[in-house]
Order: structure tokens, then C-alpha cells, then sequence
């Protein structure tokens, strides 16, 4: 016995808690682990949030987090599967916005209104266009990356810049605030007393878990993240499953950009703006590797809710608005060592 | 003769942009025949393979399996069908269970729902099958390297294709796993299994085939039965000219006078989990060996003389001198030269030239104040070149365009640069064919000869060879110290932890 | 003829940058610039766009005079990083008319805008009016780091601090964000459901978030009606308009983006003809006072409420009957 | 002689123009080639604007150009030694900010000025204290790389947003408009009528192309880049070195902030605000490689020109502004794939 005890040590990669090498428990804990690195952070905020504020603990204010953070979650279930798939999109943030607004272009009137389209198509089809035009996206961002094999990382930057500038220009800088009711009722309607957007986000990241544990091209994702090469040996078509998943990212993207439009009342000319950032350290702090193959969605869902939670705490402890920004930086990198050293692996 | 070939391929052409890799090769394995294949470094023997599992689509020629074509080159199914391969680098996903690579994309034929319970089950009695004790819930990452192929084995036999392929699958196995191995293959080929067997071992190819074809330089050049061609024969196909004296035999050389200056010394080292405390001394123009299995200690052993591994307790002196434990640059000052058992992961900036890589170690003498002359770079590169005859096309080649022989010959001559007292090699031949294995070996001798020394820690016979004393190491003990003239037997039995026979037992932890 | 003559001196072309084009407001003063430079008011380069960005509005300013601009009209959302600009082109002898904000240094032909600082205390004083010097009122801040956003945090500030004691402010920094003010909203009026006024600092991105939050909250209560929100916007985009007349919220501020551009234009014309102004009250019910790099036409700033929302004088108004 | 030649031929790696196999000279000239792959694209951008405007050609203007690229190239020149060890740095874009203000911070009088600092040091000390302040920045970035071992991506993403907190924090959002002559002279200085800046950036590049052609450390960089395992194998203390460039690159995004400080003659509080992305678009077009261990100084020059360059001709050629960003975006993609074919390496 000692001298397998002393064999698996000596395979133990250097840095994996020495848990790591013994054994099959301790091994299968730190692997749930890693997915549950946030949630003591979380628990942590949540006493904070109470003692700032009794308010914090109210449905109304834990629903309200919830749903600040759905069309953010939504961006971040892209990005996950994406990343899990061993590619990067920054479009992601950009898609948000110019989906939507393509989508009233072409089903908005062409008169009347303050923002003129071309009003080729009636309004019920706005929502499956805007998502079709996400596809779309996703399907060029797999062109560049896979056919052209340039950088991902700065083919998809390239079109975060053109993207949101598309958007100006079709809408020329204006939020439209009229839009078909289809296209806000996912995002304003309220189901059994909680938005419906909360119910949908839950149910995406529901769908996208299962798929990843227990479908055969949700496994494939792991393994074209961790040895592309292996994956295409295996029989997995390794180029047409990362192209559907760019598509599938750039479309949950446009459907983020219902959701928000609902929310906020209007398809706002700086939607989405910046956010590609929250969305990376969300996933990155979940427990999602950067180099693919590993992470889960409920740990991204979890890294959506601790940033989303840092807000609300700030707010309610009306922190001084200059010094809120910087705690938002400080608390990211918290974050960030507490879920690196909670599951015990180093994030190269 | 009249059964249709389980594969037959004719006419092969496959090249890489500039590369002609394979050059109109034909290569043809009867069913339940094992057929080995061998050739130098980059004769075209790996991309061969990928072509006749469907990885590679080739540039010309036909593949035929029992007489029909080869399946579309999309359809892995069908390819997988006909022919189960272990390619020559590692095919698994590292952070996936062990479960999951063995049924990779086939956990359940007609289902797309995935049943883990089931699929653990199925790969434990696969495991089990093979004879592999791995728990399959393990991730992939956390097996050793002999565990690793053999999963990749049994993963490749469970697809039940009549023909396998192995590419150098002996590589990275130690003398007991080989033998595992080899027992397995031979019961299949009982059942009928053809076999590709690629390896540089040729020992193995008289071991375990029955037709040997020879590729030199993307050429076919021979295929005759192993039994009608002798190893200097087979050697002179691979290598295209007249057979070298072979150094098989025990290093020649007066033996090292006991009075001679202890080079490096290792004092009650010792590295927990790894190694029990050792002793050692090397002397001037001596070459120790330290022979060992898998997970007997003996790569710890080497990283810590090199520093690259910081020991628990104990020093380490080299001609009196202490040496900072766990700091590479201090070893490397104090004369201590250091070829690492990976290349690829540990030896070398693979998109960077052969001239720099080669230089790496000396950096600081090509020039003044911290400069590096290229000038200088290029010359210290071209004298190693011709002195270790590296096949490249010049000093600013990057390393990831030699083959693997002459990238170790670069990691060598990375080694030797710093001209050091003391040569570490931890299996310097891995991998390496036949030629290049004697250059390399000599190189090694060379060092000791120059009235330097060498430790090479390996658990290749070939290897040990060239070296005065043998040091045997089983589960981090020196179970066994051994002169010249050791016999193979005795070595691998100590190596193996069967140690009934213990002439001149270490002074040290003699356990058990 | 008095065009001609007056266009008589203005050989010369005027560069104009626009300092961002994802905001209605700013989008509606580049309609009226074309409008006005259509009109023959002056001629001009082709409009650039620095987008927010301080190191294009100085590229595109080289280019400008590269071009032989004879003046320049910038609206520089830093009014720090500009001044070494400024410097340049006083010493080129090319006039610049600051439009929007006024340049912490440099000498400035002319500053055109209305002052910030004072909508900072005409919403104050609005909503303390209106609530009686009683009440939690939130207010969406800007970016920090803007002067305008500044100057209107600030004077909202002070004037609550000093007229109405008695209100309690809850200031909401948004880097202008529409989704980030209706998050903090939200967290407030869990903590606080009984805020009485809002103070939007830009009605062009917080408006909708904010009608969206409230509606969804069932906040959303007429004016008039109790429990009913005073909410003061700030900016004078139609869509604030329509919630005036809707009676969602109460007043807005106008900030007269027609005027920004007819007199930045203007001032340009005039620069180029060699004129000179004093401080004192204008031809068009504004004053110009001397500032210490120049001077600065304070534009007048109307409070628009349910009462004059339809005056077809408003720039918003006109805009819509173009459309 | 046939056997050898084939030799030849099978060493040659793979897909570098089929000069690759046949010798030395030519695959020099490839690998200069990936360097100089935008020198075409910067000639097209020079033709088209000499065709939109002739005043494109003028000294002025491009003096102009250059001038407006030296804090950009600043922040490039840093990354890029950054990239090539093999790391990343996003918090530059936050440091080339903080940096003075610290410094002004620590300097200016305690009362009188519209911003008051804490009056602790002499005016001269002030370029050396911001020198320093961003040294100890990128110390920090060390120290959460190296020694916690937390993804490098998201912790330096965190020290942006921390650092560029800390900025308003400390400055209270406002510019500082008055600082010590001795901190604003380079910027603003001229020197044989050109900008100091200018002569500064381009010793500075001189400085660090040599040092990565000719300087041991440079070379350690490649190979840390290449091979950290490998470079340690060899005796490279692999931590150290890049522990220092780190420490340099924060070095260098701080003077990058003095340029500034007196190229636009104040401490803006919006200074170098989302430049990080133009820095990586600048690095990779410029032929440096995410993955570290590959690309030149000189091609990293290239990048930033040809960014400044577009801006300047789409400002001269009087490009709508609707459609400014869109170009922008739409010319980095082209940028690349130019880059990525003329290079002809796949960039994974
Ligand atoms: N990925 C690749 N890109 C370019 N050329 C390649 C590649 N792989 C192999 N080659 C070319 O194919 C030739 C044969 O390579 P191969 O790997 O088949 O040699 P090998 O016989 O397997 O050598 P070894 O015994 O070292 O494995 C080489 O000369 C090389 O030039
Ligand atoms: N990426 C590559 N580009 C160009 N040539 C290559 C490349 N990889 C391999 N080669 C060529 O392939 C030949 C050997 O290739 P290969 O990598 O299979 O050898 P190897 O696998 O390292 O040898 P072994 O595995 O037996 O140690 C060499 O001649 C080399 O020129
Ligand atoms: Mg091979
Ligand atoms: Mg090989």
C-alpha cells in the first residue's frame, strides 16, 4: 500500500494540494469544491448585506439582485461555454446591443416614429430575428477564428469595435424606445411574482448544466477545450461543434439583448457597453479555466451573483461614491485568490 | 496469402508544406500477422500512421482494409471500426476522468444521454479486463505516464478492431511494464489481431513480430520476415549505410582507479515521497548509473542533483564544494550539467533556433557585460552541430522542426555547454533511434573519457551499458549496486525489486 | 446682403468635433450644426468624431489646422487634458469655441454653454419645492469623472445641504449607465420604499430604466396622485417630453442643444470676422461673463414642466415637427 | 547529396512559404517578414491619404501622428515585453493613470491649488515618485501571479478597475491641471523641432529591441515565453525575470503617464480610459504572439502606427462620424488577417 500512496505522490501534480494525489474521495471533494469556491464568499456578503441593512435580506431586494443579473448571467453562459470550448469572445458585449437594434431596423416602420427602420417585416418576428442575427455573428466570429485561424481573442475585439460601432451607425447613437410589445414582454412580464426573466435565466443555466454533464456533444465541449487533438481522434468534429457554439454564444448574446431591452424600458445606444470585462471575471472567479476544458455553469452562475451581490451591498451601505469603484476592484481580486485557493488548483 | 490484407496501403504520398514526408511508401499487414515498422527520426513512420487511421488524408496512394477502401475520411466510426491505434504522443484529455477518455464520444451507442454509473462500471471491467489497476475516477492528469498508455492502450484494443496500431508504444514504459504489455499483445495475437508495432527498441521487434519493413528518409526500403534479417542488417537498412560496430557490449575502457577525485557526492540525500536517504560519489572519468523503475525514485534522484527538486534533508558537494539544495543556476555554477527525461516539456524553447537553444546554459560567456553576440551564438552553435553531427539545416532551424533524436542532441549540447564536472542525463536515449542512440551514448562516454563524469539515470539497458557502476533503485532504496559485467537478468530483477541475488549490496538501506 | 457681408470676413474654415455620437442629445446638436452650416452660416471641414476619447479630439484638432482650419469649435468632455491643446492653437492665432464645457486652462475664444452648476440647483430647487424641504430623494450622478456630472452633483449637493436640511439625498454614482442606476435604484428603494423624488442627471440614458424600474415596482403613480415620485430629468430629449405630457415625471431641464450649435456657429462666424465681445446681457436672453482664460455665453437653461411642454420654442419640439 | 537535400526539406517546419526549406537566407527572410507584415498595410494607409487630403503628407501631420502614438506606444512597448515572457498585463491602462496622480498626490501643496495633494515631497521628486508608484503597481501584479498563483488575466483585470478607482478616489474624478514644471516638461518639450516625446519613444524601443536581440535577460524573456519548464531546466530563474518585467512594464505605463501629464497638459482623470484593448490590437497586429515566446519590438511599432494612422486619415478624409467606430473595428480585422497572412502562421 505505501508504495502506491508513495507512486501517486509522486505523480501528483507539483501544487495540487496534496489532497489531490490521495485517493478517490478527498479527489471527487475537490472537484465538487471547485465549483462551490465561491460559495463562502457569498455566504460571507450575504452577512454583510444583512448588517449593513436589514433591507438586504427582503425578497424584494434578493429578487431585484437576481434580476439585475440575468442578462449579465446570460453573457456569462455564453462566455463559459465558449471558454470551456478553449476559444474567447469579447463580441459578446457588443451582440447584446447591435442584435436588438438590427432587429427593430428591419421590423420597425419606416416613418413616424423617432427611430425609422425598414419595416420589412412585422413586429412578432422581431425576437427570432434579433436572435437570428446573433447566430449570424457568432457564425462570421467562427469564419475569422476557424477558417482564417487569426487570434480570437483580437479577431473578436476587432468586431466588439465594429459591432457597437454598426449600432451607432444604424441607430445613429439613439436609444429606441418604441418597440414591438413582443420584443419587451420576456423582459418586463413578472411570473408568479418574479420577473420572467429570472425564471428563464434559471432554466438556460438549468439546460446548459444538464447538457454539460450528461450530453454527448455537451462532453465533447470538455474534451475540444483539453486536447483538440484527442477530440478529433475521438471522432468529434472538433471545428463544426466550436463554430455551433460560437453561433449558440452570439445567440444567447441577442436574447440577453431582449431581456434587456424588456428591463430597461428601451434598446439603450450604450447597451451592453463594457460589460465583457464583468463578464470574464465572473467566469474566471466561477471556476472557469481560460484555457479550456474545465469549469462548470453553476460556478459561473455563482461568480454572476457574487459581482452582482458586491453592488447591492455597496449601495445599500452607501459606500462614498468615490471610493466604489475601487472596492469593486478589490473585491474581484478577494474573490479571485478565495476561489483559486478554495479549489486548491493554480489558475495558469 | 489468400485472405485479403487487414490493411494495405500503396503508393503513399503525404507531405507537410516543404516537408515530403512520406514518399509513394507502401506497407502491407497480413490479418493476425504483427508487422513492425522501423525507421530513423522522422523516416515518416508516425505520419504513416495518422494516414492509416484517418487523421492525415494523404496527398496520393490508396488504403484498402480486407480489400475495401478506406471509410470516408469524416467518419471516425468507420475508421475506428477497422483499425484501434496508440499514437506516439498522448491522446488523452487531461482533465477528464479515465472513464470518460475510454469511451470518449461512444459512451452509449444509440443514447445521447450519458450513464455515468454504467460507464464507470464498463470501464472498470475494461480496466480490469487489461489488466490495468487504475481507478477509473481518476482525472487523466493525475496518472503516471505509464498509466496514462496503458488507459490508452486498453482504449485502443476495446474498440475490437481486428488490426491495432502502436505507435512506439515502449517509449515511456519501463522494463515490467513492457513485459505487461507484450503479454497482452501476445494473447491478442492468439486471437488473431494484426498488428503495426513501431518502435526503436529492435530488441522488441525480434521479440514480439514476424515481418519487419523498413522506411529511410519517407521511403519504403525493405519488408522481409524479422527472422531473415539480422539486427546489423536491419540497422544498416534504417541508418542507408554499412553497419556500425555496435556498442551493445559493456563500455570498453580501463576501469577508474578507486583512488581517482570524487567529482559530485550526495550525502544521506534524501526527498520524502520520492527517495529514502541515498549516498553517492562519482568519480573522475566515471560513469554512475542509476537504473530504476517507473516509481522507484531514481528522475526524483536526478531533478534533485540538477536542482530542480529542493531535497528534504542532506547536501550535495561537487569536488568538496556545497551546492545550494533546490537552485538550478547554483548546480549549473558549481559544474553540474543536466539533461532532462522530457525534451519537449523540460529541454527545449521549441520555436526557438537550435542556436539559441543550444546556448541557453552560457548565455553569459558570448559576450561582454551581459551581451550575446550573435556572431558568437552562431559559431558556439555551428561547432556543437558538426561536433554532435545535429541533422539541421543550420544554426537559426527552429528545434521544432529536427526530429526527436536531433532535438536530444540539441538538449546534449545544451548540456555540455557549460563544459560541467558532472554530467545528469535522465534517459538521454528516449525515444531515439538506433544511430542516434550510439552518437548520444558516445557522447556521453566521451565526458568520462575527458576525465570528467556522468550520471545517467535510466532504466534502458542499452543505456546502462555504458556506464562503470549501476546503482539499482526500487521504491526509492538502493537495493542493488552493481560493477561491469552485470548481467541484463540480474539488473532488470533488481530493478524489478527482486532482489534474492545482492552481491555488493548498497551500504545502504539494503531493506526488506 | 448683411450674410454676405458678414460672411464677407469669413474666408476661412472652421473645424468642428463632436465629442461622442451614442447620445440623443448630442446626436440632435450635430443635426442642428449641419442644418446651420447647410444654411451657409460658415463653412466648414467635415464634421470628426472623437467618441469620448481626449487623444482623437487632439488628433482631430492637428488635422483641423493641418487643413488650414481658421477656428475651431470642440467640446472637450475633459476639460483638463485639453489645455496644452488650447495653448497650441492660441499660439497658431486659431480662436476656439469650447461648447458644452469650459477648459480648466488655455485661453478660449469663446465658452458656449449653459451652466451646469445651475442645473444642478434648478432640480434641487424643483424638488424641494415640491416636496415641501421633506422627503429621501435619490439622484443619479454621472460619471465621476466628468465635469458636467460633476458640477451637477455638486450644486445639487450644496443647495440641499444649505435650503433643504431636512432631505435625505441618496447619491447613486452610475458612470452614466442606464442598467447600473436601475440596479441601484432598486437596491434603495428595498432599503427605503418610501422615496418621494428622483433627480436624473441625464434623462438620455437614466429616463427608461427608471420608468421601466418604477413601472415594474407598481411605483409608477400619475402626478398628482399620491404616493406619486417626483421625478426631475435633465437634458430635454423628446422622450422626456412625452413622460412630461404623460405625467410619468414632472419637469426635465432643457438643455438647449439648438442653441449650443446655432451659437457655436455663430461665435465661429464672429471669431473668423475678427470681433470681439464684452461681458454683459446678449441679444438672445443670455449673459456672457468674463472667465479667466476667457469668456462664456451662459446660455439659458429652461425648466420644462407639464406647463410649457408644447412651447415650440423648445429645440425638442422643433425637432419633432421636422420628423 | 539527394538524401541530405530530402533532410533539408523534412526539417524545414511546416507551413513558412516554401522558401522555409532551401537553406538559411530565405527563412531569415521570412522571420523578418512576420516583422515588417504591416509595412504594407501602413503604406496603403499613407496612399489613401495622400488621396484624401494633401495636407496628409505634411510634416505637421505626421509629426502630428507620431506624436499621439507615444503614449499608446508607451503602453505597447510594455506589453509586449509582457507577452513575449509569456504573461499578460491589463491594468496598464489604469497605471499609465494612477501612476501621476499618486505622484501629484504626494507632491502638490496641501492647500491653494484646485486639487490639494499632501505637500510630503519637493516638486523635482515628482517623475521619479511616479516612476516608482508604478513599479511598486506592477510588484503587486508580481506578487498575485507569482506567488498566489492566480490567473493573470483577472487579477490584473481586477488591479484595473481597483487602480483606476483609486485614481477618482484620490483626485476626486477631477483633472489636475497644475503640476510641476519638471514633470510636464518632456511631454511638452520639442526637441530639434520634434517632440521630446517622440525621441524618447523611439530610443526607448531602440533600447529594448537590442536588449531583446542582444541582451542575455532579453533572450531569457523568449525563452521564458517559449518554455517557462524549459527556461528553468536551463538556469533561468524563470520567477525573477518575469517578477521584473512586470515591475518594468508598470514602470513604463507610469512614464507613459508623465508623457501625457505634459503632451495634454494635465493629469486627465480619464487618462489612457479603455486604451488596454487598442494596446492588445496593437501588440498582436504587430506580430506578438498572446501565447508568449514569439514577435519583435519592431513589429509592436508597426501595430501602433498603423492604429494612429487610421484615426488620422479617416479624421482627414472626413469619414461620417456615425461610421467612425464601425471603420475602426472593420480595419483591425483586415489589419490582422493581413498580418496573419502575410506572416503566414497560424495564430492559435
Ligand atoms: N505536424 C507536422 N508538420 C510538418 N511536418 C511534419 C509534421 N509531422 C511530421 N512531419 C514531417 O513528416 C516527416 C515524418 O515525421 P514522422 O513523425 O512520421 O517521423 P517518424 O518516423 O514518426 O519519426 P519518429 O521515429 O521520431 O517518430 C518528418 O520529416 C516531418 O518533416
Ligand atoms: N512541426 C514540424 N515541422 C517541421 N518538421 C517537423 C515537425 N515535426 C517533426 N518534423 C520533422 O519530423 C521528423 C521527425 O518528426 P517527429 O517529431 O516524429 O520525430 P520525433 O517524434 O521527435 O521522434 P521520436 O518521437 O521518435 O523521438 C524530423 O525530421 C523533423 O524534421
Ligand atoms: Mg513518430
Ligand atoms: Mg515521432
Amino acid at each position: 500500500m505505501t508504495d502506491t500512496t508513495r507512486q501517486l505522490a509522486a505523480d501528483a501534480p507539483p501544487g495540487r494540494g496534496s489532497g489531490g494525489a490521495t485517493g478517490r474521495g478527498p479527489r471527487l471533494d475537490l472537484t465538487r469544491l471547485r465549483d462551490l469556491s465561491l460559495v463562502p464568499v457569498i455566504l460571507v456578503l450575504c452577512v454583510i448585506g444583512f448588517i449593513v441593512s436589514p433591507a438586504f435580506l427582503t425578497t424584494d431586494n434578493l429578487v431585484g439582485v437576481v434580476q439585475q443579473s440575468t442578462e449579465l448571467s446570460l453573457l456569462v453562459l455564453a462566455e463559459a461555454l465558449i471558454l470551456i470550448s478553449g476559444r474567447m469572445d469579447l463580441s459578446l458585449e457588443s451582440t447584446i446591443g447591435v442584435a436588438p437594434v438590427i432587429a427593430m431596423w428591419l421590423v420597425l416602420p419606416a416613418h413616424g416614429g423617432r427611430f425609422n427602420g425598414l419595416g420589412l417585416l412585422p413586429g412578432w418576428t422581431s425576437v427570432p430575428v434579433c436572435l437570428l442575427v446573433g447566430v449570424a455573428i457568432g457564425a462570421v466570429n467562427g469564419f475569422l477564428i476557424l477558417k482564417l485561424r487569426v487570434n480570437g481573442f483580437i479577431a473578436t475585439l476587432g468586431m466588439l469595435t465594429m459591432l457597437r460601432g454598426l449600432q451607432v451607425g444604424i441607430s445613429q447613437g439613439q436609444s429606441i424606445v418604441t418597440v414591438p410589445a413582443s420584443f419587451s414582454y420576456l423582459g418586463a412580464a413578472a411570473w408568479l411574482g418574479v420577473p420572467a426573466a429570472v425564471w428563464i435565466c434559471l432554466v438556460l443555466f438549468a439546460l446548459g448544466g444538464c447538457a454539460l454533464a450528461w450530453l454527448r456533444h455537451g462532453r465533447a465541449l470538455y474534451a475540444i477545450g483539453g486536447n483538440p487533438e484527442a477530440a478529433r481522434a475521438a471522432g468529434i468534429r472538433v471545428d463544426r461543434v466550436t463554430w455551433a457554439i460560437l453561433c449558440l454564444g452570439s445567440g444567447l448574446a441577442a436574447f440577453a439583448g431582449v431581456l434587456y431591452t424588456g428591463h430597461y424600458g428601451s434598446v439603450s445606444a450604450t447597451q451592453g457597453n463594457g460589460w465583457i470585462f464583468q463578464v470574464f471575471a465572473a467566469a474566471v472567479i466561477g471556476g472557469i479555466s481560460l484555457n479550456g476544458g474545465r469549469g462548470t455553469l453553476f460556478g459561473a452562475l455563482t461568480g454572476v451573483l457574487t459581482l452582482q451581490l458586491v453592488v447591492n451591498v455597496m449601495t445599500l451601505g452607501g459606500v462614498p461614491p468615490l471610493w466604489n469603484q475601487f472596492l469593486n476592484g478589490a473585491i474581484i481580486i478577494v474573490a479571485l485568490v478565495i476561489s483559486r485557493f478554495a479549489s486548491g488548483e493554480k489558475q495558469e | 496469402m489468400d485472405a485479403p490484407a487487414a490493411v494495405h496501403a500503396q503508393g503513399i504520398v503525404k507531405r507537410f508544406g516543404p516537408t515530403l514526408a512520406l514518399d509513394g511508401v507502401r506497407l502491407t499487414v497480413r490479418p493476425g500477422e504483427s508487422h513492425a515498422l522501423v525507421g530513423r527520426n522522422g523516416a515518416g513512420k508516425s505520419t504513416l500512421v495518422s494516414v492509416l487511421t484517418g487523421l492525415h488524408r494523404p496527398d496520393a496512394g490508396t488504403v484498402t482494409f480486407h480489400g475495401e477502401p478506406a471509410p470516408a475520411p469524416g467518419d471516425r466510426a468507420a475508421w475506428q471500426a477497422e483499425v484501434a491505434c496508440v499514437y506516439q504522443k498522448s491522446m488523452v484529455v487531461p482533465d477528464l476522468t479515465v472513464a470518460e477518455n475510454l469511451f470518449l464520444n461512444r459512451f452509449d451507442q444509440h443514447r445521447s444521454l450519458v450513464r455515468w454509473g454504467r460507464l464507470r462500471s464498463r470501464a472498470r471491467e475494461l480496466l480490469a479486463e487489461y489488466g490495468v489497476e487504475v481507478d477509473p475516477q481518476r482525472r487523466a492528469k493525475d496518472l503516471t505516464v505509464e498509466q496514462r498508455q496503458f488507459v490508452e492502450i486498453a482504449r485502443a484494443l476495446s474498440f475490437g478492431a481486428r488490426l491495432i496500431i502502436l505507435d512506439e508504444p515502449t517509449a515511456q514504459l519501463d522494463a515490467s511494464g513492457i513485459q505487461r504489455l507484450f503479454t497482452r499483445l501476445r494473447e491478442l495475437q492468439r486471437q488473431g489481431v494484426a498488428f503495426l508495432f513501431i518502435s526503436h527498441h529492435l530488441q522488441e521487434v525480434y521479440d514480439l513480430c514476424t515481418t519487419v519493413t523498413v522506411y529511410r528518409d519517407a521511403r519504403h526500403v525493405l519488408t522481409a520476415p524479422v527472422a531473415d534479417v539480422a539486427k546489423r542488417e536491419l540497422v544498416a537498412a534504417m541508418t542507408g549505410d554499412s553497419p556500425a560496430e555496435r556498442a551493445s557490449r559493456h563500455a570498453a575502457g580501463a576501469a577508474v582507479p578507486g583512488a581517482a577525485e570524487t567529482v559530485l557526492r550526495a550525502e544521506r540525500l534524501c526527498l520524502d515521497g520520492q527517495f529514502d536517504p541515498i549516498d553517492l560519489t562519482v568519480r573522475r572519468g566515471e560513469v554512475l548509473g542509476v537504473a530504476g523503475a517507473t516509481a522507484s525514485g531514481n528522475t526524483a534522484l536526478g531533478e534533485t542533483l540538477a536542482g530542480l527538486r529542493k531535497p528534504t534533508a542532506g547536501r550535495i558537494t561537487v569536488r568538496g564544494r556545497t551546492v545550494r539544495p533546490g537552485s538550478v543556476p547554483h548546480a549549473l555554477d558549481a559544474g553540474i550539467g543536466y539533461v532532462p527525461e522530457d525534451r519537449q516539456r523540460q529541454g527545449l524553447v521549441l520555436n526557438r533556433s537550435v542556436a539559441e537553444n543550444a546556448t541557453l546554459t552560457v548565455a553569459d560567456q558570448l559576450g561582454p557585460w551581459g551581451t550575446v553576440l550573435p556572431s558568437r551564438t552562431r559559431a558556439f552553435a555551428q561547432r556543437v552541430i558538426t561536433s554532435l553531427d545535429i541533422k539541421t539545416s543550420g544554426p537559426d532551424q527552429p528545434v521544432n522542426a529536427l526530429s526527436g533524436g536531433n532535438q536530444q542532441k540539441v538538449v546534449i549540447a545544451r548540456a555540455l555547454a557549460r563544459e560541467p564536472h558532472c554530467l545528469v542525463a535522465i534517459r538521454p536515449t528516449a525515444g531515439v533511434d538506433v544511430k542516434s542512440k550510439e552518437a548520444l551514448l558516445g557522447v556521453v562516454r566521451g565526458v568520462a573519457q575527458e576525465g570528467r563524469a556522468a550520471v545517467i539515470v535510466s532504466d534502458e539497458l542499452d543505456d546502462l551499458r555504458v556506464c562503470d557502476r549501476v546503482l539499482a533503485l526500487f521504491h526509492g532504496r538502493v537495493v542493488a549496486e552493481f560493477d561491469r559485467g552485470w548481467t541484463d537478468q540480474a539488473l532488470v530483477a533488481a530493478m524489478e525489486g527482486v532482489t534474492e541475488q545482492r552481491r555488493h549490496a548498497a551500504s545502504e538501506g539494503g531493506g526488506q | 446682403n448683411r450674410g454676405s457681408s458678414a460672411t464677407a470676413g469669413t474666408s476661412g474654415k472652421v473645424g468642428i468635433d463632436l465629442p461622442r455620437a451614442d447620445s440623443d442629445f448630442w446626436n440632435s446638436y450635430a443635426q442642428y450644426l449641419n442644418q446651420g452650416i447647410k444654411s451657409g452660416v460658415v463653412s466648414a471641414l467635415p464634421l470628426s468624431n472623437s467618441q469620448n476619447d481626449i487623444g482623437k479630439l487632439v488628433a482631430n484638432v492637428h488635422a483641423f489646422t493641418d487643413q488650414g482650419a481658421k477656428a475651431v469649435v470642440i467640446a472637450p468632455q475633459d476639460t483638463g487634458a485639453i489645455a496644452s491643446t488650447l495653448d497650441e492653437l492660441a499660439a497658431k492665432k486659431v480662436p476656439v469655441i469650447s461648447v458644452d464645457t469650459r477648459p480648466d486652462k488655455g485661453k478660449v475664444y469663446m465658452v458656449v454653454r449653459a451652466d451646469n452648476r445651475a442645473y444642478g440647483t434648478k432640480a434641487c430647487d424643483y424638488l424641494g419645492q415640491q416636496l415641501k424641504g421633506q422627503g429621501k430623494v435619490v439622484e443619479f450622478e454621472g460619471d465621476l469623472s466628468s465635469i458636467n456630472g460633476r458640477d451637477r452633483s455638486q450644486a445639487f449637493g450644496d443647495c440641499m445641504k444649505t435650503k433643504y436640511p431636512k432631505i435625505q439625498v441618496f447619491a447613486l454614482p452610475t458612470n452614466w449607465q442606464g442598467d447600473v442606476a436601475s440596479a441601484k435604484l432598486q437596491s434603495v428603494l428595498a432599503q427605503h420604499p418610501d422615496i418621494n423624488g428622483i433627480y436624473l442627471q441625464a434623462g438620455g440614458v437614466f429616463l427608461q430604466p427608471t420608468l421601466a424600474l418604477l413601472q415594474q415596482k407598481g411605483l409608477l403613480k400619475p402626478v398628482g396622485t399620491t404616493g406619486h415620485i417626483t421625478i426631475i430629468s435633465n437634458d430635454g430629449i423628446p422622450q422626456e417630453y412625452d413622460a412630461i405630457r404623460a405625467g410619468k415625471i414632472d419637469a426635465t431641464i432643457s438643455q438647449p442643444a439648438d442653441l449650443y450649435a446655432e451659437y457655436a456657429l455663430y461665435y465661429a462666424k464672429e471669431a473668423l470676422a475678427g470681433k470681439t465681445f464684452q461681458p454683459g446681457s446678449t441679444d438672445h436672453g443670455s449673459t456672457i461673463v468674463a472667465i479667466p482664460n476667457g469668456l462664456e455665453d451662459q446660455l439659458p437653461a429652461p425648466l420644462v414642466t407639464k406647463a410649457n411642454v408644447d412651447d415650440p420654442k423648445l429645440w425638442a419640439n422643433q425637432l419633432q415637427k421636422k420628423q
